[in-house]
């Protein structure tokens, strides 16, 4: 490459003012910094939509060869639970949101204060699942060896032991269901445990949000941030969005595979 | 085929052996060609325009458009001849003939299992008559492994939990490999044994050796009995459950009104979980017989109730029920192959 | 004249002796020393394992070591290998320190996750060596279930674990190298003028982020189902052990091209610098490189031909298949051409690309035997398999790397190795890999399958034969620590431009300063040009 | 540039669009339209997700290569999803989960 290597000084688009405390050594300018940091945050987000894809995956797959399965344990869950946290999600979307503009417009408080209601939803968001877990571990609904499908609807199970109580005849208006208690057994088991690894996942990345977010309020505190840089509260919101978007996917799949019969 | 007593190709004991060869031959001739072009362009322009004279560059040529569509196209034709005849090979390998003659293999961890229709069972050990198309329909009971015989050039997983099947027909009398080709824990390596190929009668003289318990079918005959399902399954159809004559191939009406075809798995089914499939016009009475019958029995007892429709199972598989001709000689002591 | 070269006073190497100026760096060319180190470290822990492999199979009774280290030998040689050598060898130690110098940046977008991807990489490895001590894993380095989930009870969940951790540092370095390559190229800098090593590299980064979340995904559901008892892939409760290697090899297939991609676009520079030629088709050869990485994607289920999926669908993928070697063979033509009326000279980086492009064309042509249903249903699980993939990965990534290695190394220390052992070195390592890993392809089509420790006796000249190549291959492979070791001290000063290339970074001083260049130069002229580069031929060959 | 600062108004909207939505898809699970189910759910989830990228997320004032990357990310994840399909819908089976009992010497879990 015979770059005639000219050294025209500076070069020219660099502004001569006085580099902002933040800007690394290796960048031009301040908005080839920011634009960097968030081109990386969406590449970075990009492995999280593949890495909660293989599960959707196994879920897709399962959910076609077990509907019936699928469709008993969904209705085991409650919706009530289910849709309260939909919508505290998306509460904490909006207060993340608004984080994010007070940064943006170099409110040092309000900026602070939107990030703590952020946490604060968070938690409670946890706190439900805390409780739907229990629920869960009660029901003996935890796949393993002491798993339990003694659905509500199946009949009474006959004192032969469960190999020979005569599928669940339509109780109650559910459609009569193609597999036997035995199978349900089984299947549901498969259900839970995508149940758990995804909820649990999600969770997992709830409770990394909150971390990574009070270290952000603590930095917003100490009034890191203006207008020019504010990155940190960008990106941990682009995070934290992302966290709800795979709830409200999570949401139908899980809660609402067959509510209608 | 061998060099200085070293083999070094294996030998060809299936009908479509020789098409596998062909198709490899193909292929090596085509990449070798690739490959060797490739390496005498590559030393000849090395040698032919290495460097004399310090700071000597080289021609300046960017690139010619015209080259580049005619080596990405015709790459692109010979790939497409490579997979039709590939495609064409493998639909031949993995449609078994109709009237194969029967045979199941279940994978247990560090041995195959070998279950003629005729009642033999053999571990590790395969004897099968030349000249006949085989279907091998094989399961695995814990882990993955896989049933490879190299001489025939056929392979299939065994999987835990459903049927996979593979076919040949072997042409060649004589004892090849068994390996198992998906490794499945500490002793992959000793989970082999080896399969003989044998003459029709020979094979004949073996299986009368061979066999305990008289065919398959008689063995399910009898279980038909102890398990009392000819108290319900009555011949005149005026039982609790559904006659069972003739029914194999046939169509039946259910009670939630679609049909269902009477096949293996139809049977095995019904057995199995009964309440899945009711036929029209009957209680859901029978229990379910999971976990009551072994996989041997419940083979039985299938193989009983498709020779209870004998038009039907001629068509699918050896007639049942048809005992080897009396007049085959008194067969020698069973062959000793060669123990692993 | 030339005066007499000296090693300039201030490079990246004299910023600080303090091993805290070492582990706590942010630049990127440091980063990379480290790098080198720990994967050559890794590389010689899983060539032990290959030379035991090689011992073991030398009998066909397999008497050296019992049945159980046989599988954990095969285990550790292929996970430490392919997690910890090969997929991080070329990206992390020559992209890490040659991207930023050669698109005209001062360093990686992000130093401090650079930083960051080699601490995971280190505490992924020390997890893996940990299981390996305490014990080892047999499940192959595939980690199949049902046998991975309930049926071994051998260490599978610290070194599945190591793998997880591993996995993130590859995606780290491939985040950092897109970011990189988008937004902090030099003016002029267009995408055209890029050198093939780095758009090699932006391919393999596409792979790395794109592939490693599903394999880190798959081992949280293989942990899940081993640690808890959850049952994804049990079969006993209707699970699917063909789900789980649908997801593996929807990762691990596009994997085998983030360790090919980087070693294609080396032998690119390579072949372009020791013919003094620009490369022919510069555009075809770089989009070539995308080609591969994306259809990399669409191709997995090649390798379960056998494993039970449907016949349709074997078909469709056998047919995709096909689409990833017309790329491949373009490169290679390509290559053919460049060399076509240049100024070839064969040093030692030369005979490397050469003995690349000869066995990377053996492997990718025995691809078209795997990809082709008829065939495939014979040789899968066998050695023809294992001697194609070795084929790819030994042939091509790993002389890939050592010819970039050797190509680089007067940028990297400012002095040059000894000429005479180097090519001895590479002509060993060509000759002991072709002995080593020839008759694997005949004693596959024989039928020996794989991961086996004992065989029938019919094969044991064609195995004898393999690990007497094997031994020629090791001892080619040790040469070079020698001699390059040697270097550091007595090599040659080796000045800015030793072989008269034409990248961006043979514009700088070598060893190069910290912050790459006095100025960001502005680019001007086309990638390959040898018009009128100061070609300060110190020697000739 | 993504210093664009979007008006607190857009913000409630869209909280409110999403709530909205969130009932819509809790209130046609409860509506029997068969296969249709499965689609409408994925449907309104979809729209939500993209609502959230588009106005909470920034995407509408980001550079084309951040809308890029996201489309890629999506593209790639169709690929995983599609041909594991193209497998298992061209199966001819469903697997019958296997007898697993304790006397049966067959199969044992």
């Amino acid at each position: 490459m015979s770059n005639v290597v000219a050294h025209a000084g500076q070069h020219a688009d660099s502004p001569s003012r006085a580099h902002h405390r933040a800007l690394q050594h290796h960048f031009d300018t301040m908005p080839q910094q920011k634009e960097a940091a968030v081109i990386g945050m969406w590449v970075f987000l990009l492995t999280e939509i593949l890495f909660f894809g293989g599960l959707f995956v196994a879920y897709m797959i399962y959910r076609i060869w077990y509907f019936d399965a699928f469709a008993e344990a969904s209705r085991s869950l409650s919706l009530f639970w289910g849709g309260l946290n939909t919508a505290v999600l998306i509460g904490s979307s909006l207060t993340m949101a608004m984080a994010v503009r007070g940064a943006q417009t170099n409110k040092r408080k309000a900026t602070v204060n939107w990030l703590i209601l952020t946490m604060i939803l968070g938690c409670v968001f946890l706190g439900v699942k805390v409780i739907e877990y229990s629920d869960k571990f009660e029901h003996h609904h935890v796949p393993g060896p002491n798993f339990v499908w003694a659905s509500e609807h199946a009949a009474p199970v006959a004192e032969g032991g469960a190999e020979h109580t005569p599928a669940p005849e339509a109780a109650a208006g559910h459609r009569k269901l193609s597999l036997t208690p035995s199978q349900l057994q089984r299947t549901t088991q498969i259900y839970f445990s995508l149940y758990f690894t995804m909820t649990g996942l999600h969770a997992l990345h709830m409770i990394i949000g909150i971390g990574l977010m009070s270290v952000i309020t603590w930095m917003a505190w100490k009034g890191r941030f203006d207008e020019e840089y504010y990155t940190p509260v960008e990106l941990s919101g682009l995070y934290w969005h992302f966290v709800d978007i795979v709830w409200i996917f999570l949401f139908p799949l899980l809660y609402l595979v067959e509510r209608h019969t | 085929m061998t060099i200085f007593g070293i083999p070094i190709f294996p030998d060809q004991a299936s009908t479509f052996a020789k098409d596998v060869d062909t198709l490899y031959f193909f292929i090596l001739t085509v990449c070798s060609f690739f490959a060797l072009t490739v390496a005498i362009l590559v030393v000849y322009f090395g040698l032919r325009y290495r460097r004399k004279r310090e700071g000597q560059t080289g021609a300046r040529i960017e690139g010619s458009l015209p080259l580049e569509l005619m080596w990405s196209v015709i790459p692109t034709v010979i790939a497409m001849v490579m997979f039709g005849w590939g495609a064409s090979v493998f639909y031949h390998l993995r449609r078994p003939p109709d009237d194969a003659m029967h045979i199941y293999a279940v994978g247990k961890q560090w041995m195959w299992k070998f279950q003629h229709l005729e009642g033999q069972r053999e571990i590790n050990e395969l004897h099968i008559p030349a000249g006949r198309p085989i279907k091998v329909t094989v399961s695995s009971e814990d882990v993955l492994h896989s049933l490879y015989f190299p001489s025939f050039r056929t392979k299939i997983d065994a999987i835990p939990g459903r049927y996979t099947e593979l076919w040949f027909e072997a042409s060649k009398p004589g004892t090849y490999h068994i390996f198992c080709a998906e490794y499945c824990g500490t002793n992959h390596a000793g989970m082999i044994g080896s399969v003989t190929v044998l003459e029709p009668q020979a094979y004949q003289a073996w299986l009368q050796g061979g066999g305990e318990g008289g065919t398959m079918a008689e063995r399910g005959a009898r279980l038909f009995e102890q398990h009392a399902c000819n108290s319900c399954h009555l011949d005149s159809g005026q039982g609790r459950g559904p006659s069972l004559k003739n029914i194999v191939g046939t169509t039946v009406e259910l009670t939630d009104g679609n049909t269902a075809v009477v096949d293996d798995a139809y049977l095995r089914e019904s057995i199995l979980t009964s309440q899945a499939k009711i036929v029209k016009g009957f209680q859901p009475l029978m229990p379910t017989f999971q976990g009551l019958i072994s996989e041997e029995n419940l083979l039985a007892l299938i193989e009983h109730v498709k020779s209870m429709s004998p038009q039907a199972s001629t068509a699918s598989g050896q007639p049942a029920g048809a005992t080897p001709s009396p007049n085959a000689p008194k067969p020698p002591a069973r062959p000793g192959e060669k123990k692993q | 004249m030339l005066d007499k070269l000296r090693i300039p006073e201030r490079h990246y190497l004299h910023e600080g002796h303090s091993l805290r100026s070492w582990l706590l760096t942010k630049d990127h060319k440091r980063i990379a020393i480290m790098y080198l180190m720990s994967i050559s470290v890794m590389f010689f822990i899983g060539g032990l394992f290959a030379v035991g492999i090689r011992f073991e199979l030398a009998t066909p009774q397999g008497d050296f070591v019992t049945a159980d280290t046989y599988n954990k030998f095969f285990t550790m040689h292929g996970i430490i290998m392919v997690f910890f050598f090969l997929i991080p060898s070329i990206p992390a130690v020559l992209g890490n320190f040659l991207i930023p110098p050669m698109i005209g940046a001062r360093d990686l977008a992000f130093p401090r996750i650079n930083l960051l991807s080699l601490y995971i990489y280190w505490i992924g490895g020390i997890f893996t060596i940990y299981a390996m001590i305490t014990g080892g894993v047999d499940t192959g380095w595939t980690f199949y279930t049902p046998y991975s989930a309930a049926g071994s009870n051998s260490h599978v969940i610290p070194v599945a674990l190591g793998i997880f951790i591993a996995g993130f540092s590859s995606i780290l370095t491939g985040l950092n190298f897109i970011v990189t390559i988008h937004r902090m190229r030099a003016p002029g800098m267009t995408w055209f003028r890029l050198p093939l090593f780095v758009w090699a590299h932006y391919a393999t980064s596409l792979v790395q982020v794109l592939g490693t979340p599903v394999i880190a995904i798959t081992i949280v559901m293989l942990f899940v189902e081993r640690a808890f008892g959850f049952g994804i892939f049990d079969p006993a409760r209707g699970g699917d052990p063909v789900l789980f290697q649908h997801l593996f090899w929807f990762y691990s297939h596009p994997a085998v091209y983030i360790m090919i991609l980087p070693a294609l676009g080396v032998t690119s520079e390579l072949v372009s610098t020791f013919s003094k030629k620009t490369i022919f088709g510069y555009s075809f050869v770089a989009f070539s490189s995308l080609a591969i990485a994306i259809f990399g994607f669409i191709v997995w289920a090649h390798h379960m031909f056998v494993a039970g999926i449907s016949t349709y669908s074997a078909m469709v993928f056998s047919f995709l298949s096909f689409s990833v070697a017309i790329p491949s063979a373009v490169k290679v033509f390509n290559w053919t051409a460049t060399l076509y009326k240049g100024a070839v000279s064969f040093e030692t980086p030369m005979l490397y690309a050469y003995g690349f492009i000869g066995l990377f064309a053996i492997g990718g042509l025995t691809g078209l035997f795997l990809a082709t249903l008829g065939l495939d249903i014979h040789v899968h699980d066998t050695y023809f398999v294992v001697a194609h993939f070795h084929y790819i990965m030994v042939g091509g990534a790993i002389m890939g790397y050592l010819g970039g290695l050797h190509f680089w190394w007067p940028k990297i220390t400012g002095r040059m190795y000894n000429n005479f052992f180097s090519k001895v070195s590479a002509i060993m390592v060509f000759v002991g890999f072709n002995i080593t890993f020839f008759p694997q392809f005949v004693v596959g089509y024989l039928g020996m399958p794989r991961r086996y420790h004992s065989y029938p006796d019919e094969m044991q000249v064609l195995n004898v034969m393999s690990s007497a190549g094997a031994t020629v291959l090791g001892l080619g492979y040790v040469l070079p620590v020698i001699y390059f070791l040697l270097s550091l001290r007595r090599g040659r000063v080796a000045g800015p431009n030793p072989w008269g290339a034409s990248g961006l970074e043979w514009q700088t001083q070598s060893p190069p300063l910290t912050e790459n260049f006095v100025e960001i130069p502005i680019v001007t002229g086309e990638p390959y040009e040898y018009d009128h580069v100061p070609a300060k031929e110190s020697h000739l060959v | 540039m993504s210093d664009h600062v979007s008006p607190v108004s857009l913000y409630i909207t869209i909280f409110a669009s999403l709530m909205v939505l969130t009932a819509v898809t809790v209130g046609a699970a409860f509506v029997n339209l068969g296969q249709f189910n499965f689609l409408v759910a994925m449907l309104v989830a979809g729209f939500k997700a993209s609502l959230v990228v588009w106005y909470f997320m920034h995407m509408k004032y980001q550079s084309h290569l951040t809308k890029l990357a996201l489309a890629v990310g999506l593209f790639f994840l169709v690929i995983l999803l599609g041909e594991t399909m193209i497998d298992y819908a061209s199966k001819d089976f469903t697997p019958m989960p296997p007898k697993i009992d304790a006397e049966s010497e067959i199969v044992k879990p």
